[in-house]
């Protein structure tokens, strides 16, 4: 077996999968059964993704492909499908299947009241979303990304929309279809300019200097929509709508990350485009802060994770912004370890206490000490405590900004930094400590082995999948676009400053569940609401008002023509209807009228 | 131009068979106007025989004055209705009648006259009647036949079309 | 067999509607099989088409001919391209899954099922007729049995406008299906009669033969074609649902009965498009390329336009409909396009759009069969009680809003690729925010209909499924959306192929020269040279040159994907005298 | 005697049968006039057959005849016809299509 070969496996066995639920209604029905499909595929494409990094290891990038659409004449367009390995997609696919295989086996636990159809259709989905997935991270050019691109916004709508009869469920999984979407005009257009300008959608395409502007840009808007950046974050908020263990691998560890990916991805043409990278590291770091002060003032679990995954993301975004690919791309994969497992932690209590607020809950310690103990990994990884993963990932980053001079939004970062640590931290004093706030919160329990046993698997990368960078390093240096040696240095500064966070968190929600008047003021301030209702006033304002005027000049003025063109003859005949008196010899003059007439012509003209 | 006997006896046939489809269409009694179709028929019977057609000539005198006077003679009486009481309907204008005829004659002869030139021919010796039946029933097989088809459909026709309906079927709605 | 395939496949639904005169209403399921049966063959036909086609040699093959008027040079010729054999099999999925949905219809089904028959065989007729005096014949026996299936088997129950209209709504009858099926019929009939007149200009101007071979080399007077082509482009184009002769299609397909309204979105529309391009543009290139900006911008309003006014709608078939009309935009987009990409998306935009048009009328019709009432707003949580109504429509929704993994993507894709290369490049900008209006309104009315919670009233919770045969329709069809969208090669080369044919024949009949730096100018007169000579892209987006066009006679260099190829450097590629400004190609 | 002449009688008989074709109000009136005009064009047949050697005029003239006794059965059932439904064979009340 080849590289590609296993790299095939680990994209296309989600698929067998999903056709596999999708077609045979009999497998589907049975939920069990369903998720004993959905994750042994999903095995199998993890181990195909791991046979595929250590081919990558051995001998270096490999490809796969296949013509998908060609086209002749004198526009010649050749697209192919297939699998691109290097030393980026490798570790991203196993990543992927990891995290995916993690959460599949969580659902089995947490989706168990579920009745067995619809967790039938919810694996189905899930199958669909990691085959997507892959064929994103796989993709051989920028078509191929686009195509996953798109079907992960698919089964993230069908997801998040996966409670369907919650009314909220259904608004919010339109919701991120539409604010994707909207972002997505952009990928499509740079898409078609690409080709417009090349030929091909190569991300190695070779551009005139504001063509590569142009076209970054355009892909930046579909970034920014994917990965949650300010101001198109809206959806990811509403986005928790859907069970936890698809916030925890759509909406946190994989599928936001997929903008960032495509940075990565698109490095080469990113590096053409120096204004755009400027902008993505302003970006970047604007919405790192500007996220983490919203995170701050959540009362809902999962909130405050969503906003944190906008912060994190903004963190790799301005890595990528500074130039830095493997930067943003190591903090993607430990992201990915610890933002799941913080997902799936959070899930575990929810699914315990039955509610994602924090007031609901204190005081789980006792009763759930493994969650509360995979949470705090999770939570440090997150904050970057020393030793755990996040903390070489983000270091990185923000010596990457310090190397180029981007003096904003480094001291963005740094604040962002302690923002994380001090709002982890109070989500960790809400959640677990403190008195017993409810009911439910009194008699929570751990949950079952299915879903133990992702939470410790990831708990064991997110404190240790640090200490792989040099390798991550290793293999990402085999593309084209990862140069230079790897250094760790330890960041003073940014540990210092995570650490205080820690205590500023003690010291505020330690004692006391009430909020810090400052807290409250920002929560007045930063509520989200106000980007939201500019958005919902864009759409009955702007959209709404000009279809009701596009559908009245139809209906009244477009249409009207053509009834009036219809009534002017209706009326017309009804006149010229007199003329048929019915009585055979008013006929017969007419007849010979005429025929007098032809007569007289063809005789004399 | 010397008045041969030929002329005389054609004026003066001619003459009566105009004066006769004058009065078939303007005689008030339908009765006498059907004498009066007998009369233009007659007189065209003699026309045929001077044109050199006795055969058709006798046709004629059976055909129309033996069977089809008899039939609208017939016809008028069985439609004899019961005294003019209901005259619903308007009487169809005389002047503009007159006016199309007029004028359809005046276009037929225009024509006629303007290719005199082209009618100036002399009469050729008729081929007879042994040769009018020959060439019926080789030259103009098919269309004999069809016309004898069409005469026995016409019969049927008439015959279904005018047979009293059947008093236990209801009669189709009578609406205007 | 394979020499009379074609008049097997168009023989067929017309010998079942034979069939069909002769069997007694009362034998219902017979009735059905027979219809079902014309219908399968042609379906087989269109396969057994697709299969045998030599994609090597392309062309135009399986011809038939058969002289019908010798004396007027008139034959019954039957011939099949790339892009018949995609219509065709459009057509036969279409009518197997119309059929099928039609299956339990109580009212007059033998007679609904003859009617719907000749119909598609007209259908099948056009898309492969070599004389444009049978074409015209077919389109005709194809556009006229809609005044019978939307009058006698339609619906009225539109949701009608309330407030002061109401009145305007009332005087005219607006939504009641006589109306509807009349404004329909005159609307096309009024169009057929231009095409018949712009038919007999070219057949006056072009030798005198109807052959569309001989017919397409021969060359027409410049101003004559400008004309025709006017008169073909509003002919057809108010089949193709053209703004603003498209008023018929919301009220026609939201009259129509399910079947009817799968055929007409789904097949009829494209012979209106069909038929601009194959006889306006193929034999009159210069009308073409004179009335291209005109005929494309129309088509770029009708995108945005039908999908706003789909937006606004509350009736459900209404909606659909509009959404008809906005995406038969993107197919004439591709056709005033002109250039090989757009070409293909646009037929293959027939083809998805008509899946997609049928999967979504069948589901509409499904939902209205079992609700009684068109209105969405009294709809909800539809998926509780009809989860695989649900679960199709979602599929054919996205597929409208053109996701890739979705025939409506492909054929999206290509449309936007190709126009991005014509002088008007916003027309794939407005296309693709379009797109985006669609996904705007139809996932609104999914969530409207299908997802949220069950209604309140209660109204709804006894509603059923689709049942055994419907199964049918739906799979074939949304299979076929996920099957071109996964598989486009499956009908793109062949539509491929004949693009490329058809193209230089457009393209060569004008005269293309090449100016010294080496882009080419087009010597044609009126709004084509203007754009050409005086349309300059500003440097700001390409001080490298565009991709050349098809106008380029000259050979582009090929544009090999595999990976091993250097990417394409076009920078260092420029001729030595091109100014900063780049003269944009049409 | 001409052909001319002939013909100018014929043309006045056909128009004199148009006359009462259009002013007859009575059915068989107008069957009346109808046997006026196929009379004036038998005549016309059977002058041409003398005059021009058109062999096949009294061929035709036969079978104009024949022609108008079909016609003559036909239009007598259609008045009885009228008769029984209207009590009255006016054509003028034989105007359903107007309504």
């Amino acid at each position: 077996m080849t590289t590609p070969m296993w790299a095939l496996i680990a994209v296309f066995a989600p698929l067998a999968s999903a056709l596999l639920l999708a077609v045979l209604a009999p497998i589907r029905r049975r939920g069990g059964l369903a998720a004993a499909v959905s994750i042994t595929f999903a095995l199998a494409s993890l181990v195909g993704a791991i046979f595929a990094v250590i081919g990558t290891l051995h001998a270096g990038g490999s490809d796969w492909t296949r013509s998908w659409l060609a086209s002749g004449g004198a526009l010649p367009l050749s697209v192919t499908f297939g699998v691109h390995v290097d030393g980026v997609s490798a570790p991203m696919l196993a990543v992927v299947a990891l995290v995916a295989t993690c959460v599949q086996l969580f659902s089995t636990g947490y989706l168990d009241d579920e009745s067995s159809a619809s967790r039938g259709r919810y694996f189905a989905y899930q199958s669909l979303f990691l085959f997507s997935m892959q064929l994103l991270v796989a993709a051989p050019n920028l078509l191929q990304l686009f195509f996953g691109w798109e079907i992960v916004g698919a089964t993230s709508y069908l997801l998040i929309g996966y409670w369907y009869k919650k009314p909220s469920a259904a608004r919010a999984a339109v919701k991120a279809f539409w604010v994707t979407k909207f972002a997505d005009m952009g990928l499509l257009i740079g898409l078609v300019a690409l080709f417009g300008f090349t030929g091909s959608f190569e991300w190695t395409a070779q551009l005139a200097p504001a063509a590569a502007t142009a076209v970054t840009l355009l892909f930046v808007l579909a970034v920014m929509g994917k990965s949650a950046q300010f101001p198109l974050h809206v959806w990811l908020p509403d986005a928790m709508e859907g069970p936890t263990p698809v916030s925890a691998l759509l909406h946190a560890a994989t599928m936001v990350a997929a903008g960032v990916y495509l940075v990565v991805r698109a490095q080469p043409l990113f590096a053409q485009a120096p204004f755009t990278q400027h902008f993505l590291a302003y970006l970047g770091a604007g919405t790192a802060l500007f996220a983490a002060l919203l995170a701050l003032v959540q009362t809902d679990l999962k909130r405050v994770l969503a906003y944190s995954t906008c912060s994190q993301l903004g963190y790799m975004l301005a890595a990528l912004g500074a130039g830095s690919a493997f930067a943003g791309f190591f903090h993607l994969t430990t992201h990915a370890f610890f933002k799941a497992l913080l997902f799936l932690a959070a899930g575990s209590v929810i699914h315990a206490v039955g509610s994602n607020e924090m007031s609901k809950m204190g005081g789980l310690w006792k009763k759930m000490p493994l969650t509360m103990l995979v949470f705090i990994a999770g939570a440090f990884s997150l904050a970057g405590f020393p030793g755990f993963a996040g903390f070489f990932s983000k270091d990185l980053i923000i010596d990457s900004l310090s190397e180029h001079h981007l003096w904003a939004p480094y001291a963005a970062l740094l604040l962002g930094a302690f923002l994380t640590a001090l709002y982890m931290g109070r989500a960790i004093l809400l959640t677990f400590f403190g008195p017993h706030e409810s009911h439910e919160a009194e008699h929570a329990h751990e949950p079952g082995w299915s879903m133990k046993l992702p939470l410790i698997v990831l708990a064991l990368l997110s404190v240790g999948a640090g200490f792989f960078g040099g390798d991550l390093w290793h293999l990402a240096s085999l593309t084209d676009y990862v140069h230079g040696v790897y250094h760790f240095r330890f960041g003073a500064v940014a540990s210092v400053l995570a650490l205080s966070g820690f205590v500023v968190a003690w010291v505020a929600w330690g004692k006391t569940r009430e909020e810090p008047a400052l807290a409250r003021s920002l929560a007045a301030f930063a509520n989200r609401a106000w980007v939201d209702r500019l958005y919902v006033f864009g759409y009955r304002a702007g959209l709404l008002l000009v279809s009701d005027v596009a559908a009245w000049i139809d209906r009244y003025i477009v249409d009207a023509l053509v009834n009036v063109v219809g009534s002017f003859f209706l009326l017309g005949a009804r006149r010229a209807r007199r003329l048929q008196t019915g009585n055979v010899q008013d006929y017969l003059f007419a007849m010979s009228l005429g025929a007098i007439a032809l007569a007289v012509w063809s005789i004399w003209r | 131009m010397t008045f041969t006997a030929t002329m005389i006896v054609f004026a003066l046939v001619g003459a009566l068979a105009f004066v006769g489809s004058i009065f078939t269409v303007r005689s008030s009694k339908l009765v006498h106007a059907v004498l009066w179709l007998g009369v233009t028929l007659g007189m065209t019977a003699i026309l045929f025989v001077q044109l050199g057609a006795p055969f058709l000539a006798g046709i004629q005198l059976l055909l129309y004055v033996g069977g089809v006077m008899t039939l609208m003679i017939f016809g008028v009486l069985l439609t004899k209705r019961d005294g003019d009481s209901e005259l619903k309907t308007e009487e169809p204008s005389r002047e503009r009648g007159a006016l199309i005829a007029l004028a359809v004659f005046a276009v037929l002869a225009g024509t006629i006259w303007l290719g005199r030139d082209a009618l100036q021919r002399t009469a050729v010796p008729s081929l007879g009647t042994g040769w009018l039946g020959t060439s019926l029933l080789t030259r103009h097989l098919v269309a004999f036949e069809a016309l004898s088809a069409l005469l026995l459909a016409a019969m049927i026709g008439a015959i279904v079309i005018a047979r009293r309906r059947d008093p236990d079927q209801p009669s189709e709605p009578k609406e205007s | 067999m394979t020499h009379h395939l074609l008049s097997l496949i168009v023989g067929a639904p017309a010998a079942a509607a034979l069939v069909l005169f002769s069997v007694p209403a009362t034998e219902k399921l017979f009735v059905r099989i027979v219809a079902l049966t014309g219908a399968l063959i042609s379906l087989a036909g269109s396969i057994a088409v697709l299969a045998t086609y030599n994609l090597s040699e392309g062309g135009f093959q399986l011809r038939e001919t058969y002289p019908l008027v010798p004396r007027l040079n008139i034959s019954l010729s039957l011939a099949a391209d790339g892009w018949s054999v995609a219509l065709l099999l459009l057509t036969g999925l279409i009518i197997v899954a119309g059929v099928l949905a039609s299956w339990t219809l109580e009212n007059r089904q033998k007679e609904f099922f003859i009617t719907l028959l000749i119909l598609v065989a007209g259908v099948f007729g056009v898309f492969v007729a070599q004389d444009l005096f049978v074409f015209f014949l077919f389109y005709e026996i194809a556009v006229l049995p809609m005044y019978l299936l939307i009058g006698i088997w339609g619906s009225s129950h539109a949701i009608t406008e309330g407030g002061p209209f109401k009145y305007i709504w009332k005087l005219f009858n607006i939504g009641d299906k006589q109306y509807a099926a009349m404004k329909l019929t005159l609307m096309l009939l009024v169009g057929s009669a231009l095409i018949l007149v712009g038919i007999l200009a070219i057949y006056s101007n072009g030798g005198h033969t109807f052959d569309l071979f001989a017919l397409a080399k021969a060359h027409y007077p410049h101003h004559m074609q400008l004309f025709a082509f006017v008169l073909l482009w509003v002919g057809f184009g108010s089949l193709a649902g053209v703004f603003p002769f498209h008023t018929w299609s919301p009220d026609g397909h939201a009259s129509a009965p399910t079947a009817v309204s799968m055929l007409h979105a789904g097949v009829l529309m494209k012979l209106g498009a069909f038929g601009l391009i194959r006889v306006g543009m193929i034999l009159l290139p210069d009308g073409a390329h004179f009335w291209a900006p005109f005929v494309g911008t129309v088509a770029v309003i009708n995108i945005v336009y039908g999908a706003l006014a789909a937006m606004h709608q509350k009736d459900f078939k209404y909606v659909v409909a509009y959404s008809s009309v906005s995406h038969m935009g993107v197919v004439m987009l591709g056709a005033a396009t002109l250039n090989v990409l757009a070409w293909n998306g646009a037929v293959f935009q027939m083809v998805a759009h008509g899946v997609m048009t049928g999967l979504l009328f069948a589901l509409v019709g499904h939902v209205y069969e079992r609700s009684h009432t068109r209105d969405t707003q009294r709809m909800g949580g539809f998926a509780t009680v009809m989860p695989g109504v649900a679960t199709f429509f979602t599929i054919a929704v996205l597929s409208s809003l053109g996701l890739p993994g979705t025939a409506g993507f492909v054929a999206e894709f290509l449309v936007f690729l190709g126009a991005w290369h014509s002088a008007y490049s916003w027309w794939a900008v407005a296309g693709v925010v379009g797109a985006f209006v669609t996904a705007v309104y139809v996932l609104t009315i999914a969530r409207r209909v299908f997802w949220g919670p069950p209604d309140p009233v209660k109204q709804f919770h006894e509603l059923r499924d689709v049942r055994r045969t419907e199964w049918g329709a739906l799979w074939i069809l949304g299979a076929a959306i996920v099957v071109l969208g996964f598989w486009p090669g499956l009908i793109s080369s062949h539509i491929d192929k004949a693009t490329v044919a058809n193209l230089q024949q457009v393209n060569g009949a004008a005269a293309v020269t090449l100016n010294d730096s080496g882009h080419a100018t087009r010597s044609t007169v009126g709004w084509a040279k203007q754009s050409d000579a005086h349309r300059v892209r500003p440097s700001m987006m390409g001080s490298a040159p565009l991709h050349p066009s098809y106008a380029l006679t000259r050979p582009m260099p090929a544009a090999d994907r595999c990976r091993s190829a250097p990417p394409i450097q076009r920078a260092g590629s420029r001729a030595p005298d091109a100014t900063t400004a780049t003269v944009v190609m049409r | 005697m001409t052909l001319t002449t002939c013909l100018i009688l014929s043309a006045a008989l056909f128009s004199v049968g148009l006359y009462g074709l259009l002013t007859r109000r009575h059915a068989v009136g107008i069957l009346l006039s109808i046997e006026v005009m196929a009379n004036a064009a038998n005549l016309n047949f059977v002058a041409f057959a003398h005059y021009g050697g058109a062999s096949w005029g009294q061929a035709f003239a036969l079978f104009v005849l024949g022609l108008t006794v079909a016609e003559v059965a036909i239009g007598l059932a259609l008045v009885m016809l009228l008769f029984r439904s209207h009590k009255d064979v006016l054509v003028d009340l034989a105007n359903a299509f107007k309504h």
